[in-house]
Parts: C-alpha cells; sequence; structure tokens
C-alpha cells in the first residue's frame, strides 16, 4: 500500500518523511532521516534507548509508529546540544564518567533532561525511578545518578 | 634446576600422575625440548596446546623465549582468557 | 619496572575521555549506525527445536520472493576439521563454530541459525524466512547439566570424546579437568569441623544493551570489507576469514563502537554470515540481531552445579578444600570449567585441595566469555560454604578470610606460586570500613565475599605517531569498551610530556595495526597499555636522536624530561630544550616522520582480588530481597583513569547482583527460552541500586610501568555469596541456588519456618 | 506478514465504521504500548490500526459537577497525573496506572489500552475494578456502558464486540470515608509485568468500620477477579487482625493462577494474600486521614 506522508518537526526543524504503518518513529529517525543517536536495544519499549521527546513527552520511539508522528514536534539526542555547546547533562555525564560503552547514553540523556525539566529538585529515588526504563548495562548506574543529581543542583544554581 | 609443576590433568596424560619435579633447562625453549625428552608428548603439548605458564608466579600468554632462573617454579596451566 | 615514578601529571587524573563527546551527542557511530549504499538486510532463520535432526532446507520459495537477493544454507560453507583455536575464554573448534554460525546435519538449541536471507529491506527479508521450508526430524533434548551426564540422557553428539576421562558409550561429558594441591585426605583428618554443601547456578546472559549488528561487503575481486560491533577485529577476522575460505589479507575490519560486550562479542555470528550473503549477492549487506535473537542464540554463560567439601581446625585454619564443578558448554564443548575450578578458592592459603571439573554439552546456544568466566560459579559456592565455616567455627566472616589468605609466596590451588598480591589489604580495607560496622535493622542482613581474576596480558601492537604541530595519535587495535582509550592517552601524555588533550588515541582497523588480541581477559589497559608506553618510549628515543642531531651532539648526550629534549649534563653543552612540537617541526629535515612503534606478547599480567560486602532487607512475606548498601573493596595495582577504574567494579558488582537476584535463562519443556527479551530477563534497574561503594587498593604490578593490574573481571565474582551470606544473615536460611528470586527465597524461608511442612 | 491499513479518525463514529468494515483483523491505537510490541514480534498481523488519539472523547479526563470522573480510555498516565485532583482522590487507581511500565510507558500507556489488552497481569484493571469504574463502548449497534470486570473473558480476549471500542471510563465519586490502593509484587523495583497484583477500594464510617468494600486480584486467574468473599470478610470489620486473616484466606481461596517463567501457583496464591492485606490497611489509612 502506498506510504504515508508525515509532516513533523525534528529538533527544531520542519521535517517530511514517507514511511509505512510497520516503521515505527525510530526506524524513521534511524533508517530513513540518518539521526541514528537514538538507539535500538529491544525495540519492546525495556531499555529506553530509544527515547525521545513527543510534543514534550518522553516517550520509546520504538513504541511509536512514524505516522503518528504527523503534526507532532520530536526531540532527539542530537538535538540536545546548541550549536558547538553541550547541555549541561552532557557535560556532566563526561565530567562523571557517567558512560562506559555508550549505547544506552543518549536515551538517558533524552530522560535525565525531560525530568530536570519537571523536576528541578528531584532527591536520589525520584531521579533512580524516573530512569528506571533506561536499562544500563556496564556502570552499575552510579555515576549517572551522580551525574543527574549534580547537574539538578548545578542548574538550581547549587554549589555541587 | 627449575621446579615444574603440572595440572592433574597433564601429569595424567602425561606423566604417569607425577605432578612435580625437577629439570635443569636455561629457558623455557630448552625445557620444552627437554620435557619431551623425558614425557613424550608433553613437550608438543607444552608448545602447541592451550597452555599458559606461570614462571615464579607470573602468568604469560605464551613463555616460549623466556629465560628461566636457577630455582625457577615453572607451572603449567590450562591457557587462561577472560571476558 | 615500576617505581620509576611515582609522581604522575596524567596518570591517575579524570580526564574527560575522548571519545566522549561522540557518545554524548549521539554521534558515535555503534553496531547497527552503519550503511553504504545499495545495502541489503539479512535476515536469520532461527530452530524452534532444542534438538532436531535437519532433513531437508527448501529456501525455492523464498528466493522467488520479489527482493530476495539471496539465501543461504550450511551448504554455503565448507565443512571445518576439529581444530582448537582462542576465543575469550573458551577454546574453539572450527568444526563446531561452522556448526553454531548455521547449523549442518542437526540444530542443537532454541534459536539456532538455520539459513538466512538478504533482502532489499528487512520487512521482505523477515516475510521471505517464513517462506523457507525445514523439514526436521524432532529428538530429546536436555537443557540440565546434571540430568545431561545422566546415562540414558539424549546425546547432542554421537562421536563426542571426552577429554581426560574414559567413557563407555557416548555421552554429554565433553572433558574432565583435574587439579590437586598437596594431600585432601590428610587435610581432612587434620581438620576438626568438616562441611559438604551442593550449590547450582542459572545460566545468565551477558545482557549488552548493544545487539550484535555487521555490515559486510565482498567486491568482485574478492575483497571484503566488515564493519561491526566486536571486541575484537582480528579475532572476526581470522574466524571469518577461515569460515568463509578466504585469506586473512582479504579481509578488512573495522570495528564499530561497541555497546557492551562483557566477554560476549568475542566470537562470530553474524559476521560470516553477512560475508557469504554479500559474496552471493554481489552487495553489502547488514545483519542486525534482534534483543530476542540475542537472548536465544548468542552466547550466555554456563549455568552450574557444584558439590563442595571444606574441613578446618576449630582455631580457623582451612586444612582441605574438595569439589566437584559441573558447567553447562551449551550446544558444543568449551565451558569455562577449568578458570571456574582455578579460581573457586584461590583467594586462600589452603594446603591440599582437590577439584574435578567437568565440561557438559546441552540444548542451549554455545556459552561465550563472560567476565571472569566460570570464576563468578565456582565462587558463589566457595564463599557461601566459607560463610557456613565461619558461622561454625564463631569466626567473624572477614576474620576467618585474612587467617587464611593468600599472599606473597602462597602456592594457589591452581598451580604457580603467587608474587606481590593485594588479597590481604582487600579484606583489611572492608574489615576497617564504616560500612562494616554499621547497624542492621530488623529483617535485614550483612554478607561479604571475595574473589579471584588471573587477567591476562597478550599480543598488543601500538604506534606513536608525532604530528608536525606536536601532537600524536596513538593506534592501537583494541576495541574500547569502557573508557580505555582514555587509560591509554593518559599513559601515552604522562611518557610524552604533552597535555593529553594533544593525544588523540586511535583503534585502527585491521589492516591499519599491528595485531591485538582482544577485548578480554581485563587485558588492555595493562597489556595494550604497555605496547602504547613502549611505543611512546620509542617516539621519544627517536626524539632525542633528533635532538642530538640539531644539537650536533652524540644522541646518547640527549635526554627527555617534561615533554623537552634536554642535554643529559652539562658536558654535553648548553642548548635550549627542544619542545616536542620544536623537534615535530624540524622532523623532514632531521630524517622524516616520527613514529613510535611496538608490538609484544604481553606477559605478567597481575592477578586481581577483591572484597565485597553487601547489606540487605528481606520482606519476609514475599521473598523479595533489597540491596539496601553495597561496597567493593578491590586491588587495582594503579588506577589510570579513577573514575573508569570505579566503574567497571561498579559495574560488575551490578552484573553480580543481578546474577544473585533475578537473572537466569528459563525453559519451557520443549527446550525454547520462555524470557528471550528484558522484561522478563531481569537485569537490574536503576531503582533496583543504592549507590555501589569503591575503595580502591593499589599494591603495583611490578610488571608494568605504572603497577596496573586488570581491573574490569574481578568485581563480578564476589557479589552472588556476598548477597547470600548477607540473606542467610538476615533470615537464617541459606539459599544454594541461583537466583535467589522472590518465590525461590520465600519457599526456603517458609520451608524453614514450618519445618514439618516441608517434608 | 501483510501491509496495514493506518487511520486516525476524528470521531468515534468514523472509528467504529473503519472497525466494523476492516476485512481482516482489526486493532486500535491508543497508547500503543502493547500493540506496537505485538506488531514487532509478529504475535498479531492486522489488516487495520485505528488510532483513535484524534478523537477528542478519548482524550480528556474530566471531574464532573458530581465528584465523579469520565476518564477518555487513551489518556496517558503522565497526563493523568497532571490533573489536579485526580491522583489526590484516587491514589489507588492512579499508582495502579502508574505501575505501567517505565516513564517512557507513561507517556503513552492508557487505561483503555491496558483493559483491552487483556492481560491478566494488567496493573490498572484490579484498581479500576476495585474503584467501581465502567467503561462506554461505542460500536455499530450504539453506545453502551458496562462495569469494568466484564470486559476481559480470557487471556488476550475482551467481550467487545465486532467493531466496538471503549470511548471512556466512568469513574464514581469519591465516597466520604473512601480510600483506595493498589499494590503488586514484582521481583524488581519497576519494569516487570506483576506477578500478583491487588486492588482495594473500602468505606469507613466515622467509628472506623468498613462499611463497603471490593477488591480484586490479578494474575491470580485467566481474567483479573472481583473477589466478593475478601470484600464480605472485612464488611463489618475494624480491619483487625482477624478480619486480615479472613480477607487473606478468602483471596488465597479465589485463586487459581498458573506456573510460568514470572511465579509459582504456590507463591501467586500466597502473595495474593499478603498484598491483599497490605493494600487493604494503606486504603484504611487513607479513607481514615479524610
Amino acid at each position: 500500500m502506498a506510504k504515508h506522508h508525515v509532516t513533523t518537526t525534528i529538533n527544531g526543524e520542519p521535517v517530511e518523511f514517507l514511511c509505512s504503518t510497520r516503521q515505527t518513529l525510530l526506524d524513521v529517525l534511524r533508517d530513513e532521516l540518518n539521526l541514528t543517536g537514538s538507539k535500538e536495544g529491544c525495540a519492546s519499549g525495556d531499555c529506553g534507548a530509544c527515547s525521545v521527546m513527543l510534543d514534550g513527552r518522553l516517550v520509546c520511539s520504538c513504541l511509536v509508529l512514524g505516522a503518528e508522528a504527523e503534526g507532532k514536534s520530536v526531540e532527539t539526542i542530537e538535538g540536545m546540544a546548541e550549536g558547538d555547546r553541550l547541555h549541561p547533562l552532557q557535560q556532566n555525564f563526561l565530567e562523571d564518567a557517567a558512560l562506559q560503552c555508550g549505547i544506552c547514553t543518549p536515551g538517558f540523556l533524552v530522560a535525565a533532561k525531560a525530568l530536570l525539566e519537571r523536576n528541578p529538585d528531584p532527591t536520589e529515588t525520584e531521579v533512580r525511578y524516573w530512569l528506571a526504563g533506561n536499562l544500563c548495562r556496564c556502570t552499575g548506574y552510579d555515576k549517572i545518578i551522580r551525574a543527574v543529581m549534580r547537574t539538578a543542583a548545578e542548574v538550581r544554581g547549587e554549589a555541587s | 634446576m627449575a621446579r615444574i609443576l603440572l595440572t592433574d590433568s597433564l601429569s595424567k596424560q602425561f606423566t604417569g600422575g607425577v605432578a612435580d619435579f625437577e629439570v635443569a633447562a636455561p629457558s623455557v625453549r630448552a625445557l620444552i625440548r627437554e620435557l619431551e625428552e623425558r614425557y613424550p608428548g608433553l613437550g608438543a603439548q607444552v608448545r602447541d596446546g592451550f597452555i599458559s605458564v606461570a614462571i615464579d608466579g607470573d602468568i604469560h600468554q605464551d613463555a616460549f623465549l623466556e629465560e628461566l632462573a636457577e630455582n625457577s617454579e615453572v607451572a603449567f596451566l590450562p591457557a587462561i582468557r577472560g571476558g | 619496572m615500576t617505581g620509576e615514578k611515582t609522581e604522575f601529571k596524567w596518570v591517575g587524573t579524570r580526564a574527560i575521555r575522548p571519545d566522549g563527546h561522540d557518545k554524548v551527542t549521539g554521534r558515535a557511530k555503534f553496531g547497527s549506525d552503519f550503511a553504504l549504499p545499495g545495502m541489503l538486510q539479512g535476515r536469520v532463520l532461527r530452530s524452534p527445536h532444542a534438538h532436531a535432526r535437519i532433513r531437508s532446507i527448501d529456501t525455492s520459495a523464498a528466493e522467488a520472493l520479489p527482493g530476495v537477493k539471496g539465501v543461504i544454507t550450511s551448504a554455503d560453507f565448507a565443512d571445518q576439521p576439529a581444530e582448537l583455536a582462542a576465543a575469550g575464554e573458551a577454546l574453539v573448534n572450527y568444526r563446531d563454530m561452522v556448526r553454531n554460525v548455521m547449523a549442518r546435519e542437526k540444530v542443537l538449541y532454541d534459536g539456532h541459525a538455520v539459513a538466512a536471507v538478504a533482502a532489499t529491506s528487512a520487512e521482505i527479508a523477515e516475510a521471505a524466512l517464513e517462506l523457507i521450508s525445514v523439514d526436521y526430524e524432532v529428538l530429546d533434548h536436555v537443557i540440565d547439566v546434571d540430568l545431561a551426564m545422566e546415562p540414558g540422557a539424549p546425546i547432542l553428539d554421537e562421536e563426542l570424546e571426552p577429554a581426560g576421562m574414559e567413557a563407555s558409550g557416548p555421552t554429554n561429558i565433553a572433558k574432565r579437568v583435574d587439579f590437586d594441591l598437596g594431600d585432601v585426605e590428610e587435610g581432612f583428618a587434620k581438620a576438626e569441623v568438616v562441611l559438604e554443601r551442593s550449590y547450582t547456578t542459572a545460566a545468565v546472559h551477558q545482557g549488552y544493551i548493544e545487539p550484535h549488528a555487521a555490515v559486510a561487503s565482498v567486491s568482485e575481486d574478492g575483497q571484503a570489507q566488515i564493519w561491526c560491533c566486536t571486541q575484537g577485529q582480528f579475532m572476526v577476522r581470522a574466524y571469518t576469514a577461515r569460515l568463509c575460505g578466504m585469506e586473512t589479507s582479504q579481509i578488512r575490519v573495522t570495528p564499530s563502537e561497541i555497546g557492551g560486550g562483557f566477554g560476549g562479542k568475542t566470537v562470530v555470528y553474524l559476521e560470516p554470515l553477512a560475508t557469504a550473503l554479500s559474496r552471493k549477492t554481489g552487495r553489502p549487506v547488514k545483519m542486525i540481531m534482534s534483543r530476542e535473537e540475542v537472548f536465544r542464540a548468542s552466547g550466555p554463560t554456563s549455568a552450574g552445579s557444584m558439590t563442595y567439601r571444606i574441613g578446618a581446625t576449630r582455631n580457623g585454619v582451612i586444612t582441605a578444600f574438595e569439589g566437584t564443578i559441573r558447567l553447562e558448554a551449551g550446544a558444543f564443548p568449551g565451558s569455562p570449567v577449568q578458570p571456574a575450578c582455578m579460581c573457586a578458592v584461590a583467594p586462600y592459603d589452603i594446603k591440599n585441595v582437590r577439584l574435578t571439573g567437568y565440561d557438559v554439552v546441552v540444548n542451549r546456544p554455545k556459552v561465550a566469555a563472560y567476565r571472569a568466566p566460570g570464576a563468578p560459579i565456582s565462587a558463589f559456592g566457595a564463599e557461601s560454604i566459607i560463610d557456613e565455616l565461619a558461622k561454625e567455627l564463631g569466626f567473624d566472616p572477614l576474620q576467618l578470610r585474612l587467617k587464611n589468605a593468600a599472599k606473597q609466596g602462597t602456592k594457589a590451588a591452581y598451580g604457580p606460586t603467587f608474587r606481590r598480591i593485594g588479597y590481604e589489604e582487600t579484606v583489611e580495607q572492608a574489615i576497617a570500613s564504616e560500612h562494616y560496622s554499621a547497624p542492621l535493622g530488623p529483617n535485614q542482613g550483612r554478607g561479604v565475599a571475595s574473589g579471584f581474576w588471573f587477567n591476562i596480558g597478550g599480543e598488543s601492537a601500538a604506534t606513536v605517531n608525532i604530528n608536525e604541530d606536536g601532537t600524536a595519535v596513538v593506534v592501537s587495535g583494541n576495541p574500547d569498551i569502557g573508557g580505555s582509550r582514555a587509560s591509554l592517552a593518559l599513559m601515552a601524555a604522562e611518557e610524552l610530556g604533552i597535555d593529553y588533550t594533544k593525544v588523540r588515541p586511535i583503534i585502527g582497523d585491521t589492516s591499519s595495526v599491528g595485531y591485538n588480541f582482544l577485548t578480554g581477559g581485563s587485558r588492555v589497559t595493562f597489556a595494550t597499555g604497555l605496547a602504547v608506553v613502549e611505543a611512546a618510549r620509542d617516539a621519544v628515543r627517536q626524539m632525542c636522536e633528533r635532538a642530538a642531531k640539531i644539537w650536533e651532539v652524540e644522541s646518547d648526550g640527549v635526554i627527555w624530561r617534561d615533554g623537552h629534549a634536554v642535554p643529559a649534563s652539562s658536558n654535553v653543552g648548553d642548548f635550549e630544550p627542544l619542545s616536542l612540537a620544536d623537534i615535530a617541526a624540524q622532523s623532514p629535515k632531521t630524517g622524516g616522520p616520527i613514529c613510535g612503534h611496538n608490538a609484544q606478547n604481553v606477559q605478567g599480567a597481575g592477578p586481581g582480588f577483591a572484597t565485597h560486602i553487601c547489606d540487605v532487607e528481606v520482606d519476609p512475606e514475599t521473598g523479595r530481597v533489597t540491596i539496601l548498601r553495597y561496597t567493593a573493596v578491590q586491588d587495582v595495582g594503579r588506577a589510570i583513569h579513577p573514575s573508569y577504574v570505579e566503574g567497571q567494579i561498579q559495574g560488575g558488582a551490578v552484573q553480580g547482583i543481578g546474577w544473585a537476584l533475578n537473572e537466569e535463562y528459563i525453559y519451557n519443556e520443549r527446550g525454547q527460552l520462555e524470557n528471550p527479551g528484558f522484561l522478563d530477563y531481569r537485569i537490574p534497574v536503576a531503582s533496583d541500586l543504592p549507590m555501589i561503594e569503591t575503595v580502591v587498593v593499589e599494591v603495583p604490578n611490578d610488571r608494568h610501568p605504572y603497577g596496573v593490574r586488570g581491573v574490569g573481571e574481578v568485581p563480578i565474582v564476589p557479589p552472588m555469596a556476598a548477597v547470600a551470606n548477607a540473606i542467610e544473615n538476615a533470615t537464617g536460611v541459606r539459599m544454594e541456588h541461583l537466583p535467589m528470586s522472590p518465590p525461590r527465597l520465600l519457599a526456603a524461608l517458609d520451608a524453614a519456618r514450618l519445618p514439618e511442612a516441608a517434608e | 506478514m501483510q501491509s496495514v491499513q493506518f487511520e486516525a479518525p476524528g470521531t468515534v463514529e468514523q472509528a467504529v465504521a473503519l472497525l466494523a468494515g476492516a476485512t481482516g483483523d482489526a486493532r486500535v491505537l491508543a497508547g500503543g504500548t502493547d500493540l506496537l510490541v505485538q506488531l514487532r514480534s509478529h504475535m498479531v498481523d492486522p489488516a487495520l490500526v485505528v488510532d483513535i488519539k484524534h478523537i477528542e472523547e478519548t482524550r480528556t479526563l474530566v471531574r464532573n459537577a458530581d465528584g465523579s470522573y469520565t476518564i477518555g480510555s487513551a489518556v496517558a498516565g503522565a497526563e493523568a497525573h497532571e490533573h489536579d485532583r485526580f491522583a489526590a482522590e484516587w491514589p489507588g487507581v492512579m499508582e495502579s496506572w502508574d505501575l505501567i511500565g517505565s516513564t517512557q510507558i507513561q507517556g503513552r500507556a492508557s487505561l483503555g489500552g491496558n483493559l483491552c489488552n487483556a492481560s491478566p497481569a494488567a496493573d490498572s484493571v484490579p484498581a479500576m475494578i476495585a474503584a467501581g469504574m465502567t467503561a462506554n463502548i461505542a460500536g455499530p449497534g450504539g453506545r453502551r456502558t458496562v462495569p469494568v470486570e466484564d470486559i476481559p473473558v480470557a487471556p488476550g480476549r475482551t467481550s467487545l464486540a465486532n467493531g466496538e471500542f471503549v470511548v471512556s471510563f466512568n469513574l464514581p465519586a469519591r465516597p466520604a470515608g473512601g480510600g483506595d490502593a493498589y499494590l503488586r509484587l514484582i521481583p524488581r523495583t519497576e519494569m516487570d509485568i506483576a506477578v500478583v497484583g491487588c486492588g482495594v477500594a473500602l468505606v469507613l464510617d466515622a467509628g472506623g468500620i468498613v462499611t463497603s468494600a471490593r477488591v480484586s486480584l490479578g494474575a491470580v486467574a485467566p481474567t483479573v477477579l472481583l473477589v466478593e468473599d475478601a470484600a464480605r470478610a472485612i464488611v463489618g470489620t475494624r480491619l483487625d487482625d482477624d478480619a486480615l486473616a479472613a480477607l487473606d484466606a478468602a483471596c488465597q481461596a479465589a485463586c487459581s493462577p498458573i506456573n510460568d517463567k514470572r511465579g509459582t501457583i504456590v507463591y501467586r496464591t500466597q502473595v495474593a494474600g499478603v498484598l491483599a492485606r497490605r493494600a487493604a490497611r494503606i486504603a484504611a489509612e487513607r479513607a481514615g486521614s479524610r
């Protein structure tokens, strides 16, 4: 059957693409738009490596059809830094060694950014539960949680 | 004389159960020749099999060219790799 | 070698990793991120049966589907003789390997590859798989190691000849190994307390977040390029060349960024298939495993079953240890049973030890290396029985370990005599920690356990190229799985005396750097690091020679200090120091490019030891366990990049916690894997855990210029017993089987509460 | 595997017409957190997918004048959280919804989807049943309203007729002295399917006596259960130890679970009683705190 013609905004830019019904937003981002920063770890919403913002809400892009993105705004890891300036979370992930292999990192960053935009002063428990849908097998999460907490404190203007 | 330690599996296969003995050899290469002489097959196994050699406690990936001190302890172990 | 320097400018700092920006912006290219023009998508048809004979395969309908460009089966791979090669921990046999990448006479596990398709889209390739018809004769299967050893068990390979033992007929036992130290009978005769226990552990998966992926492109002249996520590009090249009947020089393998491996990417699955499909279709072929395929068809580690006996005097001297360890190899021989035996009680000075191991084939995926292969399994039992012994003797469990600790001069159960090791230090630091004496609440308990891993060196090659502007490129050959580029660059910067940011570490493809053994065995910072240090020193030697030429003095009149060539003494002359940049700028006049190089088979990896402390709380009504607090103490030799050292320790500990509590392969009665996904294969999530406290002990390895020991594997060895010991401390119930999931623990708690009901 | 038609109608009538007119399997897409997994793993092979999120009625959560709620079937948990009173008035329903998957899933997963996926382990369903929720169904024959517990009939199967779908839910006004709670047992802290789930809603009088109760259990039978014996065990009591023991026993007696990868018969049965006791206590605390 004919493909769907979908008009969206991705990382602030107007984007049009064609997709079949079966293609997920993740498939579209990676295979059609060459935005490979969002990763496929499971294709079932269990690992969070494909996390993106869809109309301001954190979702797994593997659980959204490409066709559903019609008229919506999508933000991916590729839109997180502003020009050559990293987002504070990105900077602190680097400084705090909050990544080892790095495959889960884009998903964690997108999810953590969504958290801090809603809750600028999360407790450790809140950070851990918010990020429970993002699997990391390398770090044991310790340095990721610390980097998010430190960023929150910095953004609030508290000395870390 | 270097003190040679074999695993149980190697000693069963090649030395009739002798697992701890002494050999005069200035290097592992010479030791292998000596072992082959004394226990046919053992030298070849140590040279070509998947064997790690521990000389005075240090595990070598391949010790063929290593020199041996007068009282070196040489243990032959299954090859160690890892994840 | 150590002690040359104890003050460092770069080593020991927490520099930002060179590949970091690409990884926080999504720019880094991982296995499945690579694409080529005209690329086809490949998919694999996998067996739904645990054990079946393949009568025939008909691919004609699939081949006829529009968009399908090629189909391969085992007929596309020449058979291989039985010949051993090293792959991670396991020794692989090419006869087995060719059968594992594509089943021949039989399928041996649920998920075993039987055919593969390349098509113009993934949807077409998946549709084509449904059109391949395989005629199977389903056979009885066996999944469990103990059942597989019983007489009358279904036999996987009628021709299997067990090594190290006599067999009276067909068997699933591939090998028996024995390790003996002293005289165990005499040791038990001296013992005043003897305990005997049995333990089992479930098969668990490495659980890397990135599924396997490969792109292969074979040109008409037979040259192949492969891009893939792997722990060893040279391993991929060697195995693919062998299985596809190509010469090594014809294949160029470029490793992508790798999204975790933990040993699971030390073998090939997709690469030979993609290469064969590309050769057949004349187009590049990309293949990616789904998460389900990762679980069903890529290497977990063994399930294990063990029986131990331990004897000790009342004053706490362990006099004897005896054990039998049975490990599942999966469909083909090669479980890590040897290191399991060798590591079981390696932290202890026990004069009389006897360990027997069995390598057993079962209808599961062939095991692959997983972080300290074998050691976590055997240590779970050993560290549990030692805990029971401490209780029996009335000893503090760490004091009992300290009393029996292996140290310099101890003869290890696996043969050699230890040089300087740091085990005692880890126990002492654990005892001294605030954690160890912190109060506990109701239903809470504390457990400790220790662990050991050998660490390895191995073949390593590196080049340090000095650039004309005074910067340097370090080329080495190990995929960076957890920050190794940072540690290599730190050591190179230290040697060259230039800023860390002026050193750019690159991982070469198989055609641009000398051979490197794969990333595994905790070897990269140690062994490849040593090659990088030596290559940097080679570059420094060359730069001193260049300075000598510039100054018109003898080359031994120049030494290197803080990034500058300086006269060795005032006798040489009075010259202004020449910076690395000065020398580099003049290199065309003084002899051309400056390229330091080193290649060696690195020896002398220092053994690693760790001691962990774990606090748990047990819900007595549901059997759920919460990890309250966790401390890992480890001797790392020297931490080149402390953050990544801590990260390795934390990550290893958490993988062990998952292994302890919930991870397991669950099979149905037909031998099919029931939980091939992250939903029901339950790796720990962020909310399951506390912070993982680390105590880094530094007892330098004198075989490395900076004292490095391997770090990555030891931390997965202690956690399972630490958790089990903590549960026992909280509840009085001893868990002898992994995982200690809520249903299992509640059943054990109930049995203890109502002993009559359990009978 | 066939090609799939995708439609995103703007009205209930259009959706019904599409669903009723489909040749072959037609699937309703709300949050998609189950459907997309089933599509990807080839568990379903529909000819038509109807995205109902462009229908206003499925997307709104309103508190009516009488204190009751009308909840669109495609409203996501994260959206419900943003309502100023809903989570405070029906904490059990909200927490059951919150437990469906991760933050990412929360941005998508809907009550309608969780119910109509018809999993016996669906987290929100025991809480919805305990709260006495009903579903507003639209279909070719018009509209009807049925209790939530009447919709799932077997694992993966509902009582919805061809062309029907759930448009919205009715949640009664929280009674004076009412409280609800949902608890589930999972091996980890997040990201698992319930091994057992239990929803309790009850009303206390001024003297702390339970005057009415509804108890519902998930993952212990082919469908989520409304356990009337369990409610009877605590009505008229102050939730003393004897009443809780009777509640525990009634819940255990109602269980007919299976052994599977997530739990055993013995474990599920035993834990159903434990969770019922704990959920009842929490519901009573919430009722008493008003």
